[in-house]
């Protein structure tokens, strides 16, 4: 009796604790989450954030609405477009501004093409995640073409700052049908040798499917947006719901997957691809003419009241809140960012898996630290 | 649900116990009759030139209004998708913005208090475990505590920081630039 | 018996001194020799591996050093060897510094039995193959040592994980060499290049030598803790693995021993199923010395093989890597022994 | 039966995947897609509206043509623009006009929002496609825009 306690005893399993983070390759940045593993199988995982808090919410307080607009190309940097293009949206919707169809259909082209780049490169991250490390590559490659399409029309290539409340900052560059038309061209090859190379590869599906399950509830009450909602069947896509600049007038499928582990977000976004390649090239060639900028108040005051405002990011539902009394700042200014929300759930979703498991569900829910921290 | 039958409904939940005597024959228009029969102690709907509907509650009933919020069938606000803390000057609160993913409507919510020193609050985390997060971002950058909330610690700041910078009040000489 | 290189340098000593120092001396030049091809080997492969990646990655890879990048990773051992040595505080000194020599000498040892050609092979030993996996597996020994005595959780969990998988993949790569034995009849190497000379034995064991083949080649990848096996290392998981606290030359050991335990894979295979330094068809019979550029040609190929899976294909979990093992590989192998065992005995080998 | 139809599909998979990496390795020799970039420095061409740093064009009089009406100081949210000006006699109208001293440019601050150029009236300022800025102090990164003796072009108001 006294022996067998022993022998249980010395083979006594224990938790421990490790750091994974801030600096370790798969958190994409300086996110560090104390995780509780018993040997490779994972108890607790709690995230620590603040590592690159810049209070951009803060900062907003002492500046013009103009100035803002720079401020969220720092929050997620892979679809700054999409953000820049949230607060020109709430301002304009409070200033009550009619703005051109060309502004919307340039602002929704180039938002498109920002969701296309920034899959692209988590794509490529969510293969090195998973130890493919060629896929980084390739991905990279077909994000460049959409990156020197930006930087000939807007200047730079990540923190673009193409919006102003109004309209945009300049009018598109003269060769960019051309490039984009290339792009849509190249891009329809490259995305069934994503399929080939990384989607049906034994190794890849083993490692995602069943992995990280995120049930329809759950994602709803955890508040999930974007492709890591859609893979567990919850429809919430922005788009549909709440259309915003041109995107009532075109046609396109929400993706929705049922599974809710990883392999479904991972269908989930390589099937987007095709649903903005179809957006774009519904509207690349009906660009109308027009203005590509409203005239507004060189300082610009928002009513008093309050503003809401949401558009999908690459990473799913952006929220700019402002609330405004009348001054030519922002009283208080909220961002609810995608990345927050998905990141509350990764807990639920990694426990009881393996150290592989849990990189391969973070690598699907495609955080973006600077988009969480803000 | 339009704006106006969610604020038909919603005030249905609070009588004005002053008003119900009378409120059977009255068939006034919907806006003052909505104000009219929702017990002002309660609730109070708040006019922000917003899309949406704006209820302001009392922190003592923000839990039980949240929970029917959420499990109403013909409300059925399963989805929080923001937790705004706000420093108003005066008054601290938070402002819920809540969307059905049923029904497609939205409604905010707002709660207020004065206590500046030690502002308390429900937590709603039990309903949407979203607000765990969110709660904590708000403890964080406002000071504001949360009851029964399952791990309230500062989440973005290091445990040691002094003050909370999303407040008005909050003065950091040597890191702020104010314009 | 064919004329091994320790029996020549032997002899040309002789002529200078007496007989045991003779003896001695020879030993230590063969020793320092073979130093000299594990060191040229080890960084001519790193930059093979460095190209092909970038080849395969629509990348240049290393160019400017030297002519197309020869010199790029003499460049890169003289920056590791002027780096500072770190080490973390409580960590087991000892057994700290010693994992990376178990390491290499282990790598050190095996690479002398290879036959590269019929003259240039230092240690003929008659238990060759067996001598071969014995000395591969004590690799992992450092690996251990390392990932316990540098005191870090992440070095730790691949040590670990890199003595599960060995463990287990040892049986795959010595029963897959076992299926090749039963053509041979003989563990010695000379004499199992021998045997081939009526044909590689890839073409004479046919089926179950290829299953063989395959089998080995993956077992073998994952002996040599590569991708997509990399547990041990698993760069997105745990940082850099087992050697995240070395630095400098002795993370340098880990590093070249990675790679010259990739090539004694590959030589092994070649030695087995491609007929060693043997030209196919025998078309170069006549010039002996040309064995060595057909063995190195066909070890190369098959290196080459395995930096190809490995820029391919993502990582298995650690459950799945041994699913894989005990599941698929060791019964397949099991079966493939008694299928091959069946041809031997009813003689349906292939011969040319 | 399952059992080997999933290695045969598995080992497919993975073919599949190597013949995509494989034909990448072949065609290796025209595909490379990085830059070699310090080697290229001659050729490299920014596109038009590529925002490196800010410039102030002068023209071959060296006369620039900025008012100093410190409407960029105003725009830009991070106070990288610092206009140091003065009153003085303007030579052509012979009005008591602003001019500038110092146009100071601190490019270490600078987040390339574009917010000065596009408030510019004069367009005195314009985005400069220069990007190799890394300098060994980081005082060389504070730039004094105007010329030395440059004044303002004659006929630009504001």
């Amino acid at each position: 009796m006294q022996e067998s306690a022993t022998l249980n005893n010395s083979f006594k399993s224990e938790e421990y604790f490790i750091n994974m983070g801030p600096q370790h390759p798969a958190t994409h940045g300086v996110l560090r989450l104390l995780l509780t593993i018993d040997g490779e199988i994972i108890k607790k995982v709690e995230p620590d954030l603040g590592y690159i808090h810049r209070s951009i919410e803060k900062m907003c307080e002492r500046d013009s609405y103009q100035q803002i607009v720079h401020l969220t190309d720092r929050m997620d940097y892979l679809s700054s477009h999409i953000n820049n293009e949230a607060v020109c949206l709430t301002v304009e919707n409070a200033l009550e501004l009619e703005i051109p169809d060309r502004v919307k259909v340039i602002r929704t082209i180039i938002g498109e093409l920002t969701r296309i780049a920034s899959h692209c490169l988590w794509w490529g991250v969510m293969g090195m995640d998973v130890g493919a490390l060629t896929t980084y590559f390739y991905g990279f490659r077909d994000r460049e073409m959409i990156n020197d399409i930006f930087e000939e029309t807007c200047g730079a290539r990540l923190t673009m700052n193409y919006n102003v409340p109004g309209g945009l900052m300049w009018d598109i560059h003269p060769n960019f049908i051309k490039r984009v038309k290339d792009f849509v061209a190249h891009f329809k090859t490259k995305i069934p040798e994503y399929n080939k190379l990384l989607t049906g590869n034994i190794i890849f599906q083993k490692r995602t499917k069943g992995v990280g399950v995120l049930s329809k509830e759950d994602a709803i009450s955890f508040g999930v947006s974007g492709p890591v909602a859609r893979g567990s069947g919850y429809s919430c896509d922005v788009r549909k719901y709440h259309p915003y600049s041109a995107l009532d007038k075109v046609t396109f499928n929400e993706v929705l997957e049922a599974d809710g582990d990883t392999f479904a977000r991972y269908n989930v976004r390589i099937r987007e691809l095709w649903e903005s390649l179809s957006i774009i090239e519904q509207l690349i060639d009906n660009i109308p003419d027009g203005e590509h900028r409203v005239k507004t108040n060189a300082v610009i005051k928002l009513p008093k009241g309050e503003f809401y405002q949401k558009v999908e990011t690459a990473r799913g539902e952006l929220g700019v809140y402002i609330i405004s009394t009348g001054t030519k700042n922002p009283y208080r200014m909220k961002f609810r960012s995608p990345g927050f929300s998905n990141l509350s759930a990764l807990n639920h979703m990694a426990v009881g898996g393996k150290i592989g498991d849990l990189v391969a569900t973070m690598a699907t829910l495609d955080l973006v630290i600077p988009d969480i921290d803000r | 649900m339009t704006n106006e039958a969610l604020r038909i409904l919603i005030s249905s939940w609070f009588p004005n116990p002053e008003f119900e005597t009378k409120s059977e024959p009255v068939e006034v228009a919907e806006g003052a009759a909505s104000k009219a029969i929702i017990n002002p102690n309660l609730l109070e709907f708040t006019e922000e030139g917003s899309q949406f509907l704006n209820v302001l509650v009392k922190p003592e009933n923000l839990h039980e209004f949240m929970n029917k919020l959420k499990t109403n069938s013909d409300t059925c606000f399963d989805y929080l998708f923001c937790l705004t803390g706000v420093d108003w000057g005066a008054e601290l609160g938070i402002v819920y913005h809540l969307e059905s993913t049923q029904h497609r409507h939205n409604i905010v919510v707002k709660v207020k208090t004065e206590d500046r020193e030690n502002p308390t609050f429900d937590s709603v985390c039990d309903i949407w475990r979203t607000a765990e997060f969110h709660e904590r971002e708000v403890f964080d950058f406002f000071g504001i505590t949360f009851n029964n909330h399952p791990n309230l610690k500062r989440l973005f700041l290091t445990p040691e920081w002094d003050g909370f910078p999303l407040r008005k009040d909050y003065v950091d000489e040597i890191n702020m630039v104010i314009k | 018996m064919p004329l091994s290189i320790t029996k020549s340098i032997q002899e040309m000593l002789l002529s200078m001194m007496s007989e045991s120092a003779a003896y001695y001396a020879a030993m230590v030049v063969v020793a320092l020799l073979y130093l000299g091809i594990f060191a040229i080997a080890g960084l001519f492969l790193v930059l093979l591996e460095r190209r092909i990646a970038a080849w395969f990655q629509l990348r240049i890879g290393p160019n400017r050093v030297g002519f197309q990048g020869l010199l790029q990773t003499m460049a890169d051992a003289l920056k590791l060897v002027s780096k500072e040595l770190t080490g973390t505080d409580r960590a087991d000194k000892f057994l700290y510094n010693l994992a990376p020599y178990f390491v290499i000498i282990s790598a050190l040892m095996a690479l002398g039995l290879i036959p590269f050609t019929k003259e240039f092979q230092a240690f003929d030993i008659n238990i060759g193959i067996f001598f071969l996996i014995a000395i591969s597996s004590i690799g992992v020994i450092g690996i251990l040592l390392g990932g316990w005595a540098s005191n870090n959780k992440f070095a730790l969990i691949g040590a670990m994980r890199s003595g599960v998988q060995t463990i287990s993949y040892e049986l795959s790569v010595g029963l897959s060499l076992l299926t090749m034995i039963l053509l041979t009849g003989s563990l010695q190497l000379s004499e199992i290049v021998e045997v081939q000379k009526g044909g590689w034995l890839i073409v004479q064991g046919h089926i179950p030598a290829i299953i063989a083949f395959m089998i080995y080649m993956i077992a073998g990848t994952a002996e040599t803790n590569r991708a997509p096996f990399d547990m041990v290392e698993a760069e997105s998981e745990l940082g850099a693995g087992f050697h995240t606290e070395y630095s400098g030359m002795k993370f340098a050991y880990f590093f070249l021993a990675e790679f010259i335990n990739m090539f004694l894979i590959a030589a092994i295979a070649t030695t087995v199923f491609f007929g060693a330094w043997l030209s196919p068809f025998g078309i170069t019979e006549s010039i002996p010395w040309l064995g060595v550029f057909w063995f190195l040609a066909k070890t190369l190929l098959l290196v080459f093989l395995m930096m190809w899976f490995r820029w391919t294909f993502p990582r298995l979990r650690v459950d799945q890597l041994l699913t894989l093992e005990w599941k698929y590989l060791l019964p397949i192998n099991l079966v493939n022994i008694v299928v091959m065992a069946f041809i031997v005995w009813q003689n349906l080998i292939i011969q040319i | 039966m399952s059992y080997f139809s999933n290695i045969f599909n598995g080992i497919k998979t993975l073919l599949t995947g190597m013949s995509i990496t494989g034909k990448y390795f072949l065609n290796s020799r025209k595909g490379a897609i990085t830059q070699q970039y310090p080697d290229n420095r001659d050729t490299l061409k920014m596109f038009d509206r590529f925002r490196g740093e800010v410039i102030m064009p002068h023209d071959e009089n060296n006369e620039h043509a900025c008012t100093g009406c410190q409407k960029c100081e105003i725009a830009c949210p991070n106070g990288t623009i610092e206009i140091i000006w003065d009153r003085g006699i303007d030579e052509y109208t012979g009005k008591n006009k602003k001019k500038i001293d110092k146009f100071v440019y601190h490019l270490s601050m600078c987040t390339m929002c574009g917010l000065c150029i596009d408030v510019c009236p004069t367009d005195a300022i314009k985005w400069g496609q220069n990007f190799e800025n890394s300098v060994y102090d980081r005082t060389a990164l504070t730039r004094v825009l105007n010329k030395p003796g440059s004044k303002l072009r004659p006929g630009v108001e504001d």
